[in-house]
């Protein structure tokens, strides 16, 4: 039997010593709240921090908020935040490691920072606009047409709400008459049950869509508080995507929800939201008065042009016909002019014409003749002329020939002292013809001679 | 007949007098058919002045 | 005759005549041809004058 | 008929009368028409006619 | 005979005449000839004058 | 005889003696020839111009 | 005999000579024949002239 042993006591008290020694002062520790345990009777509350990774809880420590610091810190809380304390909330808290013999570790929280969960509700808000733009349906609700006669509204709101009051106040109690037809849709508008809740009602009214023009999410006089509901993914992505225009009157002074981002329009308040839809009426009854107003003026406008158009086009009439009757009594009158200018023109021409030949008749014969006798006269003088020159060529003709006869004649050439010498009555002309004792004939050009021949010599 | 049309038969016709794109023979009988459209047109806008007057007498009420 | 017509045929015999166009054999039988076209344009003239005068004393009571 | 349907059929006819582009022919039927149309889009700014035990219905299937 | 035709025949004597185209024993026969178609182309001229001035004057009153 | 044929001869001749184209024999022949030629044309011109006078004064009357 | 074949003949005949085709003895005959042809063309050649010449002084008058 071992006989060196501790009580319990003795080693919880050594613990409790140890961890007092070592851990004499508050650190600020980061935790998620796995259950809140808050007991309202005692007004304290006994958290259950963990820390987790994927695969579950890697660590876990029991938290003591006591009633005075609870209420301090909850309300610095909800002022910052704008939400109460709840289970699955990350946290940044300050506190002293405790240890009871009886109850074991646990952390005296003294106090809770509310700008840490504000970071980190801001961290969540942008990963779900993100998360939506992701998936395309941000805009959806937005892409949507907005009714052009927004009459039929869904209202998701609470009954009692100041908000709900003050929407119907303006809404039913139009100085112009309006009747707009809405239907309550009862739902939380704040905290965490708010999600599941108009969760709830959008299905609802996503059955009788065909009633409605618009779905209207109204809250008032709620303060800032509990409005993270809005920002949660799933409401958002469900006004996102909601088949009608959805419409915010949440009524608050923090940041825009992702639930407003997305909706159709954010009119921030129920009495703003009421002001939009009566514009929207206001808008409508504008035009048709304009055009009534058009109605009643351009019409008479268009009959009263068309009478004057008509009256004018009487008067042309009048004028015209005027000027056209008047237009063919001047041509009449010009071919009248000129019909009689050229007729009498006419004859006094031809005469002219007529003239001049004449003239030429009187003329052209009595050149011709005095021509004529000019060629007659030219010719006879010529006759002469040509006559007498003929005969005296012949003339001259005659008289060569008598010359040249004169000159050949033999008894021409005898009386210059030449004689013909024959010998038996033929002529010599040589020498040779002859021989001595021949007897020859001389002739003169006066009587002839004979004679004997003595000699011949050569 | 319809007004618009009478109404541009009535211009083509005080038309083709401005331009004596008509000739005479045709005038007289193209100056009658003028006045028998006149005629016709301005009871037609009568007609009409009434028929809207009405109209919108009721509309205002 | 349209008027129209003989308005045309005068004018062609007033051109022939100042162009000398036509032999002086036709000269009177033409002028008196113009002369008779021209009285008929007239008194056509005159006689549609007074239609339409008419039709538009009509159409402005 | 829709609301907005009759406020487009409005406003087409107004518009059309506005630029003129309606012929005196049609203008009064027009105006019978637009009037007709105008009084429906009035009388439904100012009416509630809506059926609510019919949603109700819709709502409980 | 018309007048154009004689007017026309007097000139080509004369054209003829002035080109020495006639011979001598032709020209007193062609002269006549011509001479006896001026008188006739005047006595013509005369005489259609004569028309041509009453049926102006008519024309003129 | 046509006074041209006349003319045209007595051309010839003055020609053919001019040239010598004849003989002594032919010359008188020929020149009496001329001579009746001569007179012959000089009396027809005569004629012929007292023709022409006797026409042309009956013309200018 | 007529003038040119007189003249053509004492032509042949003075030519002869002058080429010495003739014979002294020929010569004396031949001389006598020419001188008779010189004759006749002279006596031809007067009595041509004064016919000219009186035919001539006809023409002048």
């Amino acid at each position: 039997m071992t006989e060196n042993y501790y009580t319990l006591s003795q080693i919880t008290e050594h613990v409790r010593k140890l961890i007092s020694r070592t851990y004499t002062q508050e650190y600020w520790i980061k935790a998620e709240i796995a259950q809140l345990n808050y007991y309202p009777k005692s007004g304290h509350c006994y958290p259950d921090l963990v820390e987790k990774n994927e695969t579950g809880v890697k660590a876990q420590i029991r938290g003591v908020i006591w009633k005075g610091s609870y209420e301090r810190i909850l309300e610095k809380f909800r002022n910052t935040t704008g939400r109460q304390l709840t289970e699955g909330m990350e946290i940044l808290f300050k506190a002293r490691l405790d240890y009871s013999s009886s109850y074991g570790f646990a952390f005296h929280i003294s106090d809770i920072d509310p700008e840490f969960s504000l970071g980190k509700m801001a961290a969540e808000k942008l990963k779900s606009i993100s998360r939506l733009k992701d998936e395309h349906v941000f805009f959806a609700n937005k892409a949507l047409n907005f009714p052009f006669f927004p009459k039929r509204i869904a209202i998701i709101s609470v009954e009692t709400s100041k908000g709900f009051h003050d929407f119907k106040n303006i809404v039913d109690n139009n100085t112009r008459g309006y009747r707009f037809f809405y239907m309550l849709f009862p739902a939380l508008l704040q905290g965490d049950e708010a999600v599941d809740s108009i969760a709830f009602q959008l299905e609802r009214i996503r059955k009788v869509i065909r009633h409605f023009d618009l779905v209207a999410i109204i809250r008032g006089g709620g303060g800032d508080v509990g409005l993270n509901c809005y920002n949660d993914y799933n409401l958002a992505r469900l006004v996102a995507t909601f088949p009608i225009p959805v419409i915010s009157g949440i009524g608050h002074s923090t940041n825009e929800t992702v639930v407003e981002m997305v909706a159709h329009k954010n009119a921030i308040t129920p009495t703003d939201l009421a002001y939009f839809l009566q514009q929207k009426f206001d808008n409508i009854a504008v035009g048709l008065d304009r055009m009534k107003a058009i109605l009643q003026s351009v019409p008479s406008d268009q009959i009263a042009d068309s009478k004057n158009l008509l009256y004018k086009l009487g008067e042309r009439i009048k004028n015209r016909q005027q000027l056209y009757i008047h237009h063919k009594n001047e041509q009449l009158f010009n071919a009248q002019i000129r019909l009689l200018k050229y007729s009498k023109r006419f004859i006094p021409h031809k005469k002219e014409s007529l003239l001049s030949k004449s003239l030429k008749l009187s003329q052209l014969p009595t050149n011709r003749i005095a021509r004529n006798q000019e060629s007659l006269h030219f010719l006879s003088s010529h006759l002469k002329k040509s006559s007498k020159h003929f005969i005296k060529s012949i003339w001259q003709k005659t008289h060569h020939t008598e010359e040249k006869i004169t000159l050949l004649d033999p008894v021409e050439i005898l009386k210059k002292g030449f004689s013909i010498t024959r010998v038996n009555g033929k002529i010599v002309k040589g020498i040779k013809e002859i021989k001595e004792g021949d007897l020859i004939e001389n002739q003169f050009s006066d009587g002839k001679t004979e004679s004997k021949i003595l000699k011949i010599s050569k | 007949m319809k007004y618009e049309e009478a109404f541009r038969e009535l211009e083509t016709i005080v038309n083709q007098i401005e331009d004596g794109e008509i000739s005479l023979d045709e005038l007289s009988e193209k100056i009658k058919r003028a006045s028998h459209l006149l005629n016709f047109c301005k009871s037609k806008l009568i007609s009409t002045q009434q028929d809207v007057e009405a109209i919108l007498k009721d509309l205002e009420d």
